[in-house]
Parts: structure tokens; C-alpha cells; sequence
């Protein structure tokens, strides 16, 4: 990656307190476009608390959130969004009153639900069905596409968040761990999904515990610890790094057991 | 006829003023313990400017637009709790409101107003304007489901935080469907005002917030069919239980309980459930 | 000295708050819904309190009656009305209970006549003067020590024994109830007893306060007491009884300084949306 | 549709319990408040109307035929007592109507009878709009204005020149208000503080704290017996022993009940005298507790004589309603047991107003305030 890039986001020292207490502290990174960024760490490490400063559901104490070099701050998560965010949340909230392809068309119809003047004034929606229909297809889920989301195993719940995250068509995809709850065939095939929609040229950044897939993955880490910067580079240098291995094996006995525990009760 | 007439204005009052309320609780998910405020400050304002002189037709809008005015105010509040604090601070809106009417005596006070000057309409054309109101605001439901507004309304009832995160501005929608919901009962309190020719501060009281809450929810909150058929019963229950007299409010208190308890849908679901028993879902 | 008594009424009028609403508290912290016809066992107690002090004389036994025939009403109300409704949302078991709150209303009406019921002897009514100038009834110091003593062993209870902590639990996260090996179902029956319990308490002595029960007297209750749990923090048991007990104070203030502006209720609402626009989460909420 | 199959059904069920046959022509139709939190008020009322049809058809009803009443629960709502008046008007096509129920419903249903030239008699709705809808609708109640101003004079009889006011937040203890305060300056009584309630309240604890420290000579507190009944329980309890005066509000055996021993002594301004020396009031006393098992209140002897004049006024016209009606009853004097009664160019009474006092656990003649000034109702000039 070359330093003449200028980043599409870029987290400049920020810091992060609840009442005193340090969630984030003095934390900075780039993430550069059509980057597949992985953001690690063990648990408690202030990784979703860092997406939240990103979505601004967080404000942050000091620092700054800049995407494509303008500031975020101040601006409400809406905003943010309609800036070229996008999130894909840990546990699937998908509108379980309207059916798999109106969850994905109402996020494409962005257009028309920027204002209640123009969302009044709107009824037509084939633009946003068709689109809808595409991700879906593209998601290999197409078939669910009339299907009430309330009947859908996690498998499918998690492409229908992936594709309505997509639907908004962002220039910076946050996801935070796609994978859990799925099994290891699962996961496996939905990180392919994600590479491939970074090939396809939008940028993606990550918050994964497995390991396995986000090495297999992602172009570069950044690792939490304690709210801490503790170390960003590849993959595998940054595994090498002492510091990461302490922070992951000194909690290392409980983060394996709990890794594996996870595992049973996903495929259970 | 004349009974009959004046029945059909109630009916239709109400419908207005139950349709009012779909549009915030059951389509937007917003629910309100206090609308009867609303009413309130629609028929306050009809009935102040019809003695002030004003012709009928001209205070409609004007009540709509005070009453609306209010709403985005109450939306404000809305905007900063959520659920169950929205239930009570709606609530509380409700109390506040009579209260402070009470003491304004400027306003009628405890005393209320009444002999409000006639509209000019025969008590028939009255009756036929009101249900042409009733129709109006019942087509304009039908339509804001269908648009876009409807399905962004029907999202923020479900998970507003997802909403958000889809980048819309959820706090504008909220503050529409308050605007837009409280006209309309701005709408209906100004044909209440003309219908009683009296008004007092207890005729918008809490009471009459739980009565067009249940109206709603008994219907099928969101169903724009059920609502409307719900509150044209409703409203003429008690004349209709004037046979059982001293019994109506047990027996309506009975049916509101019931009907919550065997058939949560409303009277949707329930016409649903015994045409179609073989379909999932009430929606 | 008018600012002393001030408070001291205020507490009184509190502490019947606080033993309303704290039933209320322990349904929504359970069930998280908000349970308007629980100012029906409020009733339900004043009205059973009236007849078993008539036929008796006893107080005592009026009061163990009412709360014991209130909290198995409370039992059956939580297991026909509200469990098979639990997962509809929210605002369908609010109407089912409103609904129900109508019934009961007129029920007492119908089998009670609408005329309301008095004590046949006078209980409780002589008059107790403290540090010279501070004068109550009986009944108001009976409150004021029933509230406290009640809540207090409610506290123990709580804290010491294994079945409360479970409840305490389950209050702040209905599943914890499970870890503990009791089921749902039994802390509902728990915490629905011991709400309605309380209710029977309150409106015994507010019958024995104003010597009258009638149907309607749970009427101001039924709403006010939703006001004061979600002041609390909703689901907050410490936070409910602190909000009562400010509630108490600020109308006792409020009906002497505001009165000419605003009645009682609308001070207790205008002062819950001040608290609320500044604290969306209540006064004594957790978080 | 089935109205008419209700009608039958509510006639049926009057003619089961007066005795009266179906065919019955006279109809007089009453709102009363049968649910709702004035249902006790209008149960006192209904029975008090009951009675007065009862006293008539056992004396030959009028030219023979029987009367009957048709009976609507308006819940004290406008809102509900509207469609019930139309409905008396219209589909039971009653000959007179009778209000059994307070002002906010009342004021709803007048001007419906007034429009449709049917003769309202109206029992206790104190407010001043009531008989302003017109000339069909006459009222034998004594105003909350006037009855104020009774109780000024016997705050100044009594000797008692610093008073508080305790006001009922509601029209009645508005106007309540109004009156004394209009008059107290006449008097020379001095209000030195007013407080006002909710008609919910029964605990006045901060209140009378605050009475307290004021230290008046005298109370003027408006209210009903619910209201009234704990508030004076409550004031005696907290050491206060100056008199206290009440309206017609207060003007039950439910009141003495409820505040027990500490009602002695206090004193009612309304218009039953439990004394009086006059045969219709005392007959009326004694019919209502055979009738009910219970003693007769203001409420009740107040319907019960505006049920009477209906019945008075179509003795004389032979049970035609409309104008002859309307002209009969503006044009009798009746004999009640709220005294001798005749109406104004507004429909309003003239009457003394009597002032009674609790001794005993009962109500007693105190003494009885005459003057026709002070007292005259507002008429049409005003």
C-alpha cells in the first residue's frame, strides 16, 4: 500500500470514556481503499466500541473519525451512512414483519427515504426489488427471497444482513462478526462471499474472533488490547508479534476453551 | 332519523380520531397514552375562533395546524424516550394538558365552553362532511402504507436502531407521523367542538386516551380496515348498551380484555384467522 | 414548622405510593409489562378490609385477609391474564390490563353498590402529637411503620434468603431465574403475590385513612403509580421506592405553592416529563 | 338496527317493577349517571325520579293513563348524554325530560331539548349556561353562585370574619367559589387564603397543614360527600376546630358516615330541610326510606321534585308536552319537598336556602337564610 493513497477512513487518536472509565485509548488507524481490514483482539478489547465511534452510536472523548478526509464528527448515524457506510450487525435484526426481499428493498430504496416529503410522495419500488433481488442472488439466498425472515436459520439471517448492508451500496462495509454463530463450513463459505464482494471493490472492515478465517482473509489487522493499539501490519507479522501473543495467550487458556465452546454449540 | 344521524356523526368522529392514532401507534409504533389532547386542542381552538367569530370551514385547518403544531412538540419528547417511557410521558401529556386547561379561564376553564355558534350545515350535511373526513383521512391511511413512508413508519416500529443504521433519519419520521397523527385528531376534535356545541376539560381526558387506544388496538393496530370498523363500533357501544345499563362498562371492560387475551391481533386477525386458518401470520 | 409538616405529609402520601407501585415494580421487572389493574387488589384489599374489620372488629385480621385473598387474586390474574399473552407486544397485555382494570372497577361498583363502604368502628383515628407541634392520626404513623417495616423485612427476604435472591435476580434479567433451578413461572407467582399483597395493604390503610372505600379508589392509583415506577427507573425495585417518596413530597409542596396553576395530577406529570426529558432513563435508573 | 326492540325491552323492564302496564302513553324521559364515577349520585337521583312516577301512578297517573320512565345512563359525559337525549327525543318521543345528572352532561343535553320544544326540567346541574339554551329548559336547583353567597352571609352570621376557602376543582366548586367571594366583601368577611382540589383526592394532608398554619376562624370548603367527608375528618384529626360550611355537596348520610364523629358540627347550606314542618317534605323523607332503605339526599329530593313538576305541569295539560307544557310549567308554583317552588323569566327558582347542621350523626334545621336580594337567581336582563 503506498503512503500517497489517501485512506477512505482514518481513526486519528481517539479516546473513549464511560464514566471515568477508558473503553478506547488513543487508538489510530487507516483503512485504505478496497482494503479487506481485520479488526482483532481478545474479548473487552474495545473493538465494537470502536465501530460504534465509526457508525457515531459512540461519541468519542477526543480524537477524530475522517472518511475520504472530512471529518465525521458531529454528524448523527444517518448521516454517516448516507456518507458511504455501512453496518452489518453482530445479532441479525432483520424486520421480521416484512418478508426477506422487502428488508433488502427498503435498505436499496435510500434514495427515496432520504426525507418524509419524498418518501410520501413515492410508492413505486421495481428499481429497489430488482437490486434487491440481485444481492440476494449474488448471496445465494435468492430463493428465501419471499420468505419470512422468522423461519430462517442464522445462516440465512446472516447473508440477508450482509445484502441489506449492501443494498445501501457503500463505499466502506463494517461488519461485525459475520461469522459467529455459524459453523466452520458455514463461516468458511461466508468469508468467501466477503472476499469476493472486496474484490468486487468495497472496502471492508471486520471484527472477527476466528482466527482461522481472518487470516485466511483479510489484507491487514489491526489488534486491540484493553482499549489499546497493541499492533497493526499483515496477518502474519502480526501473529508473530510477541505482544499479540501475550494478549491472546495470557487470556489464552479461557479464549481457546471459549473458541471451542462456541464451536459445539453453533454446530449443536 | 335524527338519532340516527347524530350516531353516524359520532361514529364518524371517532373514526377520524381512531385513524388519527394508527397513523402514530400503528404505523410508526409510537404509542401514545395522551391523545386525547389532541382532540382537545383541536375542539378548544374550533370552538375559540368559531365564538370569535371565525366560519366553520376556516377552523378546520387552523385547529389542524395548532393541534400538528403541539404534536411535533410532544414528537420532541418522543424522540428522547422510547417504549414504555413514551407510553407515560404521553401520559403525562395528557394530564398536563387538562390541567392547565382547567385553570385558564380564558379558555372556559372547569367550566368548559359551550353554546358554540352552529356551522350553517343542517345537522344531514354535517353528518355527511364528517364521514367524508372520516373517508379522507381513511384513504390517506391506505395510502401512506402503500408508499415509501409507510415502510420506512412500519421499520421504526419494529427495530428503530436498525432503521438508523440504514441511514434514515428516523427522529424527521417520527416527527412526521406526530404531525401528521395529531392534525387529523386536531381534525376531529374541531368536529367534536361543532358536533356537542359544549366542551370541558374532562371530555379529553385520560379516559378518552385509553377509549381511542383501544379502539385501535382492538381493531388491529396498523389495519386501517379493522381501526376504522373498530371505532365506528366502539364509539356506539354504550348507546347500544343502554339495554344492559348499569352492566356496559363491565361488559366493554370484559370485551377489551378478551379480545386482548384470545385474539392479540385485533379484530383483523381475528376475521383473518376464520376466513383464511390455514395462513401464518396476522400481517 | 409548615415545611416540616409539609414533609411529613409528603412522606405519608409516599409511602402509600411506594407500597402500590412496588407491586407494580416487580411485575414489569419480571414480565416487563406495565400492570394497570393492579390498582384493582388496591381495591379489592380497601373493600376486604372494610367487611372482615365490620364482621370482626379486628383490624389485624382484616388486613391478613385482604393481603392474602389479593395475593392469590394477584396468582390467578398472572396465570389466566398475562402468561399466555407475554410474547404479544407490549401494548397488548397494557389494553388486556386496562381492560381488566375497567371490569374490576365496575365489578366492586355492581356488588358493592357505588356509594363506597365504611368502618363501623373507629380505628386507628386518635391523634398522636410528636415534638410538640407535629400531630398525626394513628392511621398516618401505622402507615408510614407498616411501609417500612414491610419493606424492610421484604429487603431481608430478599437479600438472605436463596428463593428471593432468585427473585431479585429474575427482576433484573428473567432469565436468570433459570440458573437458579426456579422456574419462571413460580417467581412470577412470587412476585405477583407479594405485589398484590401489598396493594391489599396500601388500600387498607387508605380506607382506614379516609375511612371510606369505594369503587373508583383505584382509579388515581392505577395511572399515578405507572408515573412513579418508571421515575424509578422502571424495574428498579430501590429506584421506586425513592421516586414515591419524592413524588410524595413534590405534591405536597406542589398542591400548596401550584395549586392555583395546575392540579395534582398535572404536577406529578409536569414534574415526570421534566425528569425524563433530562433523565430519558428515570431518576434512579441503573445505567 | 334494534332500537326499538331496546325500547321495548327498557319499557318491559320499568313495567315489571313499577306494576305498570305496557301500553303506558306518558312517557318522561331522565339522564342519570348509572356508571362512571358519578354513578352514586345517580343512583340517589334515580331513585328519588322512580319515586315521584311511583307517588303519581298510584294516585291514577295522568286522565288515567300511567307515566313511565324511560332511563339513559349518561355516564356524566357530554359525550354520552347527547346521543341519549336525542334518543329520548327521537325514538321514545318522551313528553318531558328530566336531567338526573351534573352540569357537563346537562349542558350537552339542553340544547337538544330545547330544539326539539320537548320541556327540561333539571334537578341539581348547577351551571349558569344550563337554563341559558332556552325557554324549555327550567332548573330547581339553587345556583352554585347564589348558594355561594348564602354561605358569605352565614360566615358573617356566624360571627367569623377571617376565612379559608377549600375549593373543589370542578364547576360546582367553582361557582361555589365565585359566589362567596362575590359577597364576602358585603359582609365584611375577610378571605384570607383559598386552596383548590381534584375531585379524585381524598388524602389533604399537605393542604390542611397549610389551613392550619393560616389559623382562620372558619372554613368554606366546597365538595360532595366523598370528597367532603375525609377533608373534614382529616381537618378535625389535625386539631383544627373551627367551624366548617358546606354546600348541598355535602348534603348525604354517606357524608356523616364517612367523617364519623367529626362531622358534628358542621354546616350545610342546601335546599332540603330534614326539619321542616311542611307535609310534602316530610312524606317525601318517609316514602324514600320505605321506597330505598335509605335516608333521602339533596340529590334525590332534587330530582324527585323536578320529576314531579314534569308530572304536575301534564296533570294540567292532560299529558300534552310541547308549549302547553312548557307554558304549564312556567306558570305553576309547586309544592316539593325542597318548598314552594316557582320559576323566573330565565327558568331559574327563588327559593330560601336552608342551612343545616350535624348533630347527633344526623342532619338538622340550623336555621334558614331569607333573602330574596342576595339570593335572587340571575334572570333573562342579566
Amino acid at each position: 500500500m503506498s503512503a500517497q493513497m489517501s485512506p477512505l477512513l482514518s481513526v486519528g487518536a481517539v479516546t473513549v470514556q464511560f464514566d471515568g472509565v477508558t473503553a478506547i485509548s488513543d487508538v489510530s488507524f487507516d483503512v485504505n481503499q478496497g482494503e479487506l481490514l481485520g479488526l482483532i483482539g481478545p474479548n473487552g478489547a474495545g473493538k465494537t466500541t470502536m465501530l460504534r465511534v465509526i457508525t457515531g452510536v459512540v461519541r468519542q472523548t477526543s480524537g477524530s473519525v475522517r472518511l475520504e478526509g472530512r471529518s465525521l464528527e458531529g454528524l448523527p448515524t444517518h448521516l454517516r451512512i448516507r456518507r458511504g457506510l455501512a453496518l452489518s450487525q453482530q445479532i441479525v435484526r432483520p424486520f421480521r414483519d416484512m418478508s426477506v426481499i422487502d428488508n433488502v428493498a427498503l435498505a436499496a430504496g435510500a434514495d427515496k427515504t432520504v426525507s418524509p416529503v419524498k418518501a410520501l410522495l413515492h410508492t413505486g419500488r421495481e428499481r429497489e426489488l430488482k437490486i434487491g433481488r440481485d444481492l440476494l442472488s449474488r448471496l445465494g439466498i435468492e430463493r428465501h427471497a419471499d420468505e419470512s425472515p422468522q423461519i430462517q436459520p442464522m445462516g440465512i439471517l446472516k447473508r440477508l444482513e450482509l445484502a441489506r448492508a449492501l443494498a445501501l451500496a457503500p463505499k466502506l462495509l463494517l461488519l461485525d462478526e459475520p461469522l459467529a454463530g455459524l459453523n466452520s463450513k458455514e463461516a468458511r463459505l461466508l468469508a468467501d462471499t466477503i472476499t469476493e464482494i472486496n474484490r468486487s471493490g468495497t472496502t471492508v472492515v471486520m471484527i472477527e474472533h476466528n482466527l482461522g478465517e481472518v487470516l485466511r482473509i483479510c489484507h491487514r489487522l489491526v489488534v486491540l488490547d484493553n482499549g489499546e493499539k497493541i499492533a497493526e501490519g499483515e496477518p502474519e507479522a502480526v501473529m508473530n508479534n510477541a505482544t499479540v501473543r501475550a494478549a491472546y495467550l495470557g487470556s489464552g487458556a479461557a479464549a481457546a476453551t471459549q473458541a471451542t465452546a462456541g464451536d459445539q454449540h453453533a454446530e449443536a | 332519523m335524527e338519532y340516527e344521524i347524530s350516531l353516524a356523526t359520532t361514529m364518524a368522529i371517532s373514526v377520524l380520531f381512531a385513524l388519527s392514532l394508527n397513523l402514530i401507534t400503528g404505523f410508526c409504533g409510537q404509542i401514545s397514552l395522551g391523545h386525547a389532547a389532541f382532540l382537545g386542542v383541536g375542539a378548544y381552538t374550533a370552538g375559540m375562533l368559531a365564538k370569535a367569530g371565525v366560519p366553520f370551514l376556516l377552523t378546520l385547518p387552523l385547529a389542524m395546524l395548532v393541534a400538528g403544531a403541539l404534536g411535533v412538540i410532544v414528537g420532541f419528547a418522543s424522540l428522547r424516550v422510547r417504549a414504555d417511557f413514551l407510553a407515560i410521558t404521553t401520559m403525562g401529556v395528557g394530564f398536563l394538558f387538562v390541567g392547565i386547561v382547567r385553570q385558564q379561564d380564558a379558555l372556559g376553564g372547569e367550566m368548559g365552553i359551550s353554546a358554540i355558534p352552529d356551522s350553517g350545515m343542517s345537522k344531514l350535511v354535517f353528518m355527511l362532511f364528517a364521514v367524508a373526513m372520516a373517508a379522507a383521512a381513511a384513504l390517506l391511511s391506505a395510502y401512506v402504507r402503500r408508499c415509501w413512508m409507510g415502510r420506512v413508519f412500519s421499520a421504526i416500529a419494529e427495530d428503530e436502531d436498525t432503521v438508523r443504521v440504514m441511514g434514515i433519519d428516523v427522529p424527521r419520521f417520527k416527527l412526521t407521523a406526530f404531525a401528521l397523527g395529531t392534525a387529523l385528531a386536531g381534525l376531529a376534535g374541531a368536529l367534536y367542538a361543532q358536533h356537542l356545541k359544549f366542551i370541558a376539560p374532562d371530555s379529553f381526558g385520560f379516559i378518552e386516551s385509553i377509549t381511542v387506544l383501544s379502539m385501535v388496538v382492538v381493531g388491529g393496530i396498523g389495519s386501517v380496515i379493522g381501526v376504522t370498523v373498530s371505532a365506528a363500533v366502539l364509539s356506539v357501544l354504550p348507546s347500544w348498551f343502554q339495554v344492559i345499563g348499569t352492566y356496559k362498562l363491565l361488559v366493554y371492560g370484559g370485551l377489551l380484555f378478551l379480545m386482548m387475551r384470545f385474539s392479540p391481533g385485533g379484530m383483523a386477525a381475528l376475521v383473518k384467522r376464520i376466513f383464511h386458518p390455514d395462513r401464518w401470520g396476522a400481517k | 414548622m409548615l415545611f416540616v409538616e409539609l414533609i411529613a405529609q409528603g412522606l405519608i402520601q409516599g409511602s402509600i405510593y411506594a407500597l402500590i407501585a412496588l407491586g407494580l415494580t416487580l411485575v414489569y421487572g419480571l414480565l416487563r409489562i406495565l400492570h394497570v389493574a393492579h390498582a384493582a387488589f388496591f381495591t379489592l384489599g380497601g373493600y376486604i378490609g372494610v367487611m372482615v374489620a365490620n364482621q370482626t372488629g379486628s383490624l389485624a385480621a382484616a388486613i391478613v385477609a385482604a393481603m392474602i385473598i389479593a395475593g392469590i387474586g394477584g396468582i390467578l390474574v398472572f396465570r389466566l391474564c398475562y402468561q399466555p399473552i407475554l410474547h404479544q407486544p407490549p401494548f397488548v397485555p397494557l389494553i388486556a390490563s386496562i381492560g381488566l382494570y375497567i371490569a374490576a372497577e365496575e365489578l366492586f361498583r355492581i356488588i358493592f353498590g357505588p356509594s363506597g363502604l365504611s368502618y363501623k368502628y373507629a380505628f386507628l383515628q386518635d391523634q398522636v402529637v410528636l415534638f410538640g407541634f407535629l400531630r398525626f392520626k394513628l392511621a398516618e404513623i401505622a402507615v408510614m411503620l407498616g411501609s417500612a417495616v414491610i419493606i424492610g423485612v421484604l429487603s431481608l427476604l430478599q437479600t438472605r434468603t436463596r428463593i428471593g435472591v432468585a427473585c431479585q435476580a429474575t427482576v433484573s434479567d428473567p432469565q436468570m431465574a433459570e440458573s437458579f433451578g426456579i422456574s419462571l413461572q413460580k417467581v412470577g407467582d412470587i412476585n405477583f403475590f407479594v405485589g398484590s399483597a401489598l396493594a391489599a395493604f396500601a388500600g387498607v390503610m387508605v380506607s382506614v385513612l379516609n375511612n371510606m372505600v369505594e369503587p373508583t379508589m383505584g382509579s388515581v392509583p392505577s395511572y399515578k403509580a405507572l408515573a412513579i415506577i418508571v421515575l424509578g427507573g422502571l424495574g428498579s425495585v430501590r429506584g421506586t421506592l425513592a421516586a414515591a417518596l419524592v413524588l410524595g413530597v413534590v405534591e405536597s409542596f406542589g398542591t400548596i405553592y401550584l395549586g392555583h396553576y395546575l392540579d395534582r395530577n398535572a404536577i406529578a406529570f409536569a414534574f415526570l416529563i421534566l425528569v425524563l426529558m433530562w433523565r430519558p432513563q428515570g431518576l434512579f435508573a441503573r445505567t | 338496527m334494534n332500537h326499538k326492540k331496546l325500547a321495548v325491552a327498557v319499557t318491559a323492564a320499568l313495567a315489571m317493577q313499577f306494576g305498570v302496564p305496557a301500553w303506558a302513553e306518558v312517557k318522561i324521559g331522565i339522564n342519570v349517571p348509572l356508571t362512571g364515577f358519578a354513578a352514586a349520585d345517580g343512583k340517589s337521583a334515580l331513585d328519588g325520579a322512580k319515586l315521584a312516577v311511583a307517588d303519581a301512578n298510584a294516585k291514577g297517573g295522568i286522565n288515567g293513563e300511567k307515566i313511565e320512565l324511560v332511563i339513559y345512563d349518561d355516564q356524566a359525559s357530554p359525550k354520552e348524554a347527547a346521543p341519549a337525549a336525542t334518543k329520548l327525543i327521537e325514538k321514545d318521543k318522551v313528553v318531558a325530560g328530566v336531567s338526573g345528572s351534573y352540569s357537563a352532561s346537562t349542558r350537552a343535553a339542553a340544547p337538544l331539548f330545547q330544539a326539539a320544544k320537548v320541556p327540561y326540567v333539571v334537578a341539581y346541574s348547577i351551571h349558569p349556561d344550563v337554563t341559558l339554551a332556552g325557554n324549555y329548559v327550567f332548573r330547581t336547583a339553587t345556583m352554585g353562585e347564589v348558594q355561594g353567597r348564602a354561605g358569605a352571609k352565614l360566615s358573617s352570621t356566624l360571627g367569623k370574619k377571617n376565612v379559608v376557602l377549600i375549593t373543589l376543582k370542578n364547576d360546582f366548586g367553582q361557582a361555589l367559589a365565585a359566589g362567596y367571594k362575590e359577597a364576602a366583601p358585603k359582609f365584611g368577611v375577610k378571605i384570607i387564603n383559598e386552596y383548590e382540589y381534584g375531585i379524585r383526592d381524598r388524602q389533604f394532608g399537605a393542604l390542611i397543614s397549610k389551613v392550619k398554619s393560616d389559623n382562620p376562624e372558619l372554613i368554606y370548603a366546597s365538595g360532595y360527600y366523598f370528597t367532603a367527608g375525609p377533608l373534614v375528618n382529616q381537618l378535625r384529626a389535625a386539631g383544627i376546630t373551627v367551624p366548617v360550611i358546606g354546600q348541598e355537596g355535602y348534603d348525604s348520610e354517606k357524608f356523616i358516615e364517612i367523617a364519623g364523629a367529626a362531622s358534628e358540627g358542621t354546616l350545610v347550606t342546601t335546599s332540603l330541610d330534614r326539619d321542616s314542618d311542611s307535609p310534602v317534605t316530610q312524606a317525601f323523607l318517609k316514602e324514600f326510606r320505605a321506597a330505598t332503605n335509605a335516608g333521602a339526599d339533596m340529590v334525590a329530593a332534587s330530582t324527585f321534585t323536578a320529576t314531579s313538576i314534569a308530572i304536575e305541569g301534564l296533570k294540567k295539560t292532560g299529558g300534552k308536552g310541547g308549549e302547553a307544557l312548557r307554558k304549564a310549567i312556567e306558570t305553576g308554583t309547586f309544592s316539593t319537598p325542597i318548598g314552594k317552588l316557582t320559576f323566573n323569566d330565565l327558568h331559574e327558582v327563588n327559593k330560601d336556602v336552608q342551612v343545616q347542621i350535624v348533630k347527633g350523626k344526623a342532619f338538622h334545621r340550623h336555621s334558614v337564610i331569607s333573602d330574596p336580594v342576595l339570593l335572587a337567581p340571575p334572570t333573562k336582563a342579566k
